[in-house]
């Protein structure tokens, strides 16, 4: 059977390099033109232990992971098992594993009646053979694979060269000489019986990015100035990518002593004019609360990047999770306004982050951009002309406003306006000499414990809600507007989601999923032109005490609206599949 | 070229801290040594935490931010960090600095970032009305040591040694003079600044406060040499007396020029942009 | 006009001592059995700056501190000026003022056409004249307003000579004689031409405490061991009380340098067996969010004081507000559970404090107790007969579960049980010997970050939330039953609301209050009972962003229920009067 | 008596550190000293922040408390605090104790809070995967520090000094003879014992490192006197050689014993209990 659309899955240990032969497949497949989505995962251990990728290319664009496997690779089958409940198989899955790998066939939990082919193959050996060393067993597979799934052969050669091009010309031969081998084998030992083969067109090379890189370019896009940082999974690649670009063009980056340093510096920064962010993950993001409200309170704009993991504390670093939702919202104390926007796939990073930054800088405020270690750390391809056509480009995001020489006469810093937002000076601006205050402060930003200037001040700050109410909306819909069963999801669900969406469409059952960018403040038009025809809506998240779903009650009298909902809240861990979503929406449908 | 007074580095509002406080002997001489350096007023941000000292901004004619507890440095650290143009000078009390912000001094201090930090040091808690702090002498009797402070105290001189401060003084509110010398000395200094300054809390300690700080200090002799860490360390045993002056001197390169070299590197193909993405980036 | 129930103001510079003259005026009121309500206000400075209270005493039980003064009695009309706000005038109110201070009359915003009587009394010449000091000021107002009025002429005596006396007799005699004056100067010089006359019979003493006072209280007779803090308006009293009470019981107190320090101290010692506890303010909470994720997840029972002030940041240091709420909820990141109460008077703050023990040890969980500098900062009279008859004594609170022999065999600290609670050992156990850890863990307490374990363990967790939602009802209602108009409000706006309501149902207006005091897990029995016959329900609190509001629309379906809400949030720094919320039921009542 | 051994300090879970790392050399040492000491398992917690180092907890037949990253000397605090029956040493990696948890160590010290508290130091982030730390030397790329680390390193030892604790040691993992020795004695040690570890990370810093730190390091010569704060202060340049054995040590007294005396006063009428409502509380 041809297709052009496929999911492989490839597991061992770390010294096997699966990782290496993943991002080699996924480099060679989008300098075909191809789509592609892939997975890593790991095991507790830094060095040494288990590690696994997931890999979908396509010709077609693509949402999700896909949920099981077509094709999997086994250098190591016990520390497959690790993983099986992330790698699933289709029931037709084609099997290629190492026959050098000596672990018992009868603890190998798979159904052999039902998988179309199982190859065993000496790959160690064929290995160890050509380049004489075991350790190019990955390239063998690739080889093996490659050959006998019509992978795109060439490009991967490619691949290889540039990345092995700076270890010199020997390592380059060798590892050439083990993707030979691979392909080798398979045309002169191996018969190939099982008819699956990959098949597709070549198309203009894709851009590849996770959704950590594409946040740093996006900021980097945005005209950020200053970073501050403290490592922390599944976020350290922002600070790690910002550290080597942002120096390029001018910018400053610093890894604090902590995540409460890391915060304050960028308020600090932003105190002085300039355009500022920080990234980290849940923990750190308890630590920056009081920050966060901070700059809620000196109406300073910076961007926070939250790339969730698994909580709660320590949690599950290396795992994803939706459950820091309604931290964002409501993490600080005091009435403390934020923005929190949250991008769904990796391209949306780019775009989300762009956005962040126009919206803390127009409104004066912190914008918590609520990513997740799914998109975080997958890879993904994006599209490369989509980028350059920004809605808000690089450095036309001057949308911080100052004070007039007129303003500057008697210059409030925090004067009272209709949409709340007041002209800001920073040092350097000459005549816009105030303090700025945490504390409740007047218009001027003199200190007050008055009542009646805290309502004031509340309302003024408050009053930047209704504006950005205004100014945005969102068009994310996936589904025909009539359905009476819709699906509200967020984030890095949107993938599932969608083509859920369109699987159950097909099957005949008529649904609509809403996935909003902007998820606080609460914009109300969207989800009432999205309500209309509800009868049955599932709210699907990952998180178990159903944040998103009491967030959404909170402002949506579903009741009034007349529709009932069906919560789909899970426990994080592994990122939803189609099927799930599927059934969920099989199910309302059938309910009564 | 405008000449500025120390009427331009006032601000309208009074200063409300008790009479006789130690605080207005730091802000005089931040007053008079700002108008000997003639710093243009909008070109200085004066950083703060929260605490009695932490309400000088507010009385600043320059650009002032008055932020939470213990977190001055980093603000300071990023206000300078984001624009070197700027005279960046933190200020706050011994709570905020040597408690809650005891994690930050040390790394402010090793990267040598170019501001300086003043700290209002009275032994005690001051806004939140008479606690212990981490100078509060041993046997005090506090609204938290009721039975009298325990634990032995924070020496802050020793401790910015330690870190590798650029430069470590001490001065007594009390005296403006000395203190207006010192503090330019301290803004001139290119590196970290450290101020430690014996400041009374009239309301919370007593006045006898002043008493006390007067008979323990003395000023450094000119022989002094305080460019080598041991001996300054030496130095600053605050079982004995309190040195006022500058006790530790030396430079060494700024974290900003650090950077700068790092800025160098980058932008001299360090990098390659990776997907020719980056080149959108470019003005 | 005789009465036995009054509202007193007192306002002036802060050398005026105003401060303890109604300290000793609560005093002696409650020596004299009577009910008292006492509010302080100050202005920013620490010394010199002016300050005020408001005093309600009366002979049958009160909740509020009454909504406008029946005297007034003004030092300094300087400073008068800046409490306007919070000292409003009953329209016959009668005023006292010292004729020595030279304000311009004219601008005094006093309504003189409609008060009762203003008496101009030169109260600095009397107290110069008589103790030679016009640092006597207070006590020689003391004088003539007891005189005045009838209030508690023998126990001011009595007050002043227990207050004075370790000050020596010379200091108690010439307070003694300023208080004569005072008296002597209203029988012998003046008119008395108001019939304002408080009267009341003597009852037994009542005790007089500070919301903090009382959890500090509660604390210790919960069996407190260990207290960690660090000093914050308006909570810092909690640990100072605490400081100088729980060493004698042999516990141990420490002033820690931060409150990320405060958290993970509590939470250590917790892990080694013992009743712990530490107090803070919001911004305080900001910084211990993951101190408290690592209690849920750690499972150890820690308290937690949350004594809210106005915010956002710094805010509002010394007025009151609701709005740490959500955070309370959600504040940390990933799903960890946590319990909140609130208590809603000064008595209510020992119960709750007692009941946070209990929760916190049987559950093995942080409960954090949402107070506020309201209830903080008040002193309110409470009865000494009901603190002796706790539902969870002293010693009582032996609640945590250790493990059996039996258990401890192949011990799981973190076994799965049915409500959640598994068995907890901690060092001095023999046998007994696991490790704790915030990332998440299994059975064992090993790390793990499978997908399932991962699951399981959270049910786990969250399971607690049923056994509690099991465990504990609460019957603070309000008024009939089968009222249509309801309100729900929380915490310290109970006394307006609980006044409010007598007075809505005695003008004929049928309403019924709900006042929680386990806020979350949301117990929905009572409010099923409480809303089946409301059609309109008025959600009362003091957080603008309505966070009350939102999180009762999270868990309620009002539209299922066919009730209309109707939101009253305003901003914090003066409490709610029962006007106020008087005026909104009749709205209610009103709206077609 | 039940005699402990090597094996009843041990833990079922087998380390999952890279092979070859230093935390292997600190836990042999860890569980020899204890071994040495015979200390009952049940009486001892091990307290760490988060880190590679910081799994050391789990790894031990004791109660252990892994919690969150920087928080070690709190939680080491609350536990010993709170019943002075156990032994509690803390561990955790330098970015645990020197970045995000810098805060905490000068207070611990000062209190002189009867703790261990081991430092693993590998100069690098290693469970994150190689970011800088504050030791991390000048000029090495990183994965944060692309164009080599800037800004000077932190001194943990002189730091420590001037922090007031009252037991400094340094030991190097590979030598686990002679760090028994020096751990033991830290647990011994009345008061807070701070022991430095020289500990590779073979994974971010290179097998290398085993080699700088043999060549840089030398054992403290018997005749050396740790008595002298100053000597100590001075013995500790960092720019020089790196000092393995007991560099500073002085007794005095604990916070429990200060702590004591409070509640002896507190129980000696030094407080009235004002409302006879505490009589209540009276068992
Ligand atoms: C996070 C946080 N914790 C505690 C406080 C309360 N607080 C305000 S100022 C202060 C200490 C004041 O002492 P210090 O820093 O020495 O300044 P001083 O008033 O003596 O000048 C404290 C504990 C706060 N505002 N924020
Ligand atoms: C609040 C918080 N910030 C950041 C992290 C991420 N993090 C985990 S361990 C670590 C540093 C590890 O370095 P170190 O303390 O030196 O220990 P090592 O792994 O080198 O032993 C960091 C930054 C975290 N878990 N929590
Ligand atoms: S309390 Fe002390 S430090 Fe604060 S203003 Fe008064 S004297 Fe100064
Ligand atoms: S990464 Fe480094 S510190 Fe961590 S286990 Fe490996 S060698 Fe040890
Ligand atoms: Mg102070
Ligand atoms: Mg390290």
């Amino acid at each position: 059977m041809s297709r052009n659309n496929i999911v492989i899955g490839i597991a061992g240990s770390g010294g096997d390099g699966i990782i290496t032969a993943g991002e080699l497949l996924v480099q060679a497949a989008s300098s075909d033109g191809l789509f592609v989505f892939m997975l890593k995962s790991y095991g507790p251990q830094i060095r040494g232990g288990e590690s696994s990728i997931k890999l979908r290319m396509s010709e077609i664009p693509i949402a999700s992971q896909g949920d099981k496997l077509d094709v999997l690779v086994v250098l190591n089958w016990k520390d497959f098992l690790r993983f099986k409940s992330e790698l699933l198989l289709e029931d037709n899955v084609v099997i290629v594993s190492d026959s050098d790998d000596k672990f018992p066939e009868e603890d190998i939990p798979i159904d052999k009646n039902k998988m179309k082919k199982w190859y065993k193959i000496p790959i160690t050996e064929i290995a160890k053979e050509s380049s004489g060393t075991k350790q190019s067993k990955n390239i063998v597979t690739l080889g093996i694979i490659s050959e006998l799934f019509n992978l795109p052969k060439e490009a991967l050669k490619r691949s290889i060269k540039k990345k092995f091009s700076n270890k010199g010309q020997k390592v380059v031969d060798s590892n050439i000489i083990a993707l030979n081998a691979g392909q080798n084998h398979v045309k002169n030992s191996l018969t190939k019986i099982d008819p699956l083969e990959f098949e597709y067109k070549e198309h203009e090379p894709r851009l590849v990015m996770e959704g950590n890189e594409a946040i740093a370019y996006g900021a980097i896009y945005a005209g950020l100035d200053f970073f501050a940082g403290y490592p922390i999974t599944p976020s350290s690649e922002i600070m790690q990518w910002i550290g080597r670009f942002l120096p390029k063009y001018g910018g400053t980056i610093m890894q604090m002593e902590d995540e409460l340093a890391s915060i304050n510096a960028i308020i600090g920064a932003s105190f002085v004019g300039k355009k500022s962010m920080t990234a980290t993950s849940g923990p750190g993001i308890s630590l920056m609360n009081e920050g966060i409200g901070l700059a809620s309170m000196t109406e300073l704009p910076v961007v926070i990047v939250n790339v969730q993991r698994g909580g709660p504390s320590t949690g599950l670093p290396t795992k994803t999770e939706q459950s820091d939702l309604m931290q964002a919202i409501w993490g600080s104390h005091g009435d403390s306004p934020r923005v929190v926007i949250a991008p769904a796939d990796v391209e949306d990073c780019f775009d989300s982050t762009v956005l962040a930054f126009y919206i803390a800088e127009k409104y004066q405020m912190p914008v918590i951009l609520l990513s997740d270690g799914f998109i975080g750390h997958r890879k993904e391809s994006i599209n490369p002309a989509h980028l350059k056509d920004k809605k808000y480009g690089f450095k036309k995001i001057n949308s911080r406003k100052t004070p007039t020489k007129e303003e500057l006469k008697d210059y409030k810093r925090f004067k009272i306006t209709k949409d709340g937002i007041s002209p800001i000076s920073y040092p350097g601006i000459e005549g816009g000499e105030h303090q700025t205050a945490g504390i409740e402060h007047d218009e001027y930003g003199y200190p007050s414990s008055d009542v009646d200037v805290h309502k004031k001040m509340t309302l003024k700050r408050y009053a930047k809600y209704e504006a950005i109410k205004k100014d945005f909306s969102f068009e994310r819909f996936y589904g025909p507007d009539d359905a009476e069963i819709g699906v509200i999801a967020w984030g890095s669900t949107k993938g599932a989601v969608k083509e859920a969406v369109k699987k159950a469409n097909e099957k005949g059952i008529k649904v609509q999923a809403i996935i909003p960018q902007i998820i606080y403040p609460f914009l109300m038009e969207p989800f009432k032109k999205f309500l209309k025809n509800k009868k049955k809506v599932i709210i699907v998240e990952m998180s178990y005490s159903g944040q998103f779903t009491r967030y959404l009650r909170g402002f949506i009298n579903f009741g009034k609206h007349g529709v009932t909902t069906f919560p789909y809240r899970i426990t994080g861990g592994a990122p939803f599949t189609v099927e799930e979503i599927l059934n969920k929406i099989t199910e309302a449908a059938e309910k009564k | 070229m405008k000449k500025y007074t120390v009427k331009d580095y006032k601000s309208k509002t009074k200063p409300i801290w008790c009479p006789g406080c130690g605080n207005y002997g730091i802000l005089n001489a931040l007053y008079r040594a700002l108008e000997q350096l003639q710093i243009p007023t909008h070109k200085i941000g004066i950083i703060s935490g929260i605490g009695c000292a932490g309400r000088l901004p507010g009385y600043m004619g320059t650009y002032g931010f008055n932020g939470v507890h213990g977190r001055v440095l980093p603000v300071a650290t990023g206000a300078k960090m984001a624009n070197l143009d700027n005279t960046i000078i933190a200020v706050g009390g011994d709570g905020d600095g040597y408690s809650i912000g005891a994690g930050h001094i040390g790394h402010a201090a090793r990267k040598n970032i170019d501001i300086t930090y003043i700290v209002s040091d009275n032994g005690i808690y001051g806004l939140t009305k008479g606690q212990a702090s981490p100078t509060t002498p041993l046997g005090i009797p506090t609204k938290t040591t009721y039975y009298g402070n325990i634990g032995a105290t924070f020496n802050p001189i020793r401790t910015l040694i330690a870190y590798k401060a650029s430069f470590v003084a001490r001065i007594f509110s009390a005296d403006i003079k000395h203190s207006t010398d010192i503090i330019a000395k301290a803004i001139t200094h290119r590196g970290f600044s450290f101020v430690e300054v014996l400041s009374p809390c009239v309301t919370f300690r007593g006045k006898d406060q002043y008493d006390y700080f007067r008979e323990k200090s003395f000023y450094i002799p000119e022989s002094y040499d305080p460019s080598n860490e041991v001996n300054a360390f030496d130095y600053a045993n605050d079982e004995d007396v309190l040195e006022l002056g500058i006790i530790y001197k030396k430079s060494r390169p700024t974290y900003d020029e650090a950077l700068e070299e790092v800025r160098t590197k980058a932008k001299n193909g360090g990098v390659s942009s990776k997907l020719g993405l980056l080149n959108n980036f470019e003005v």
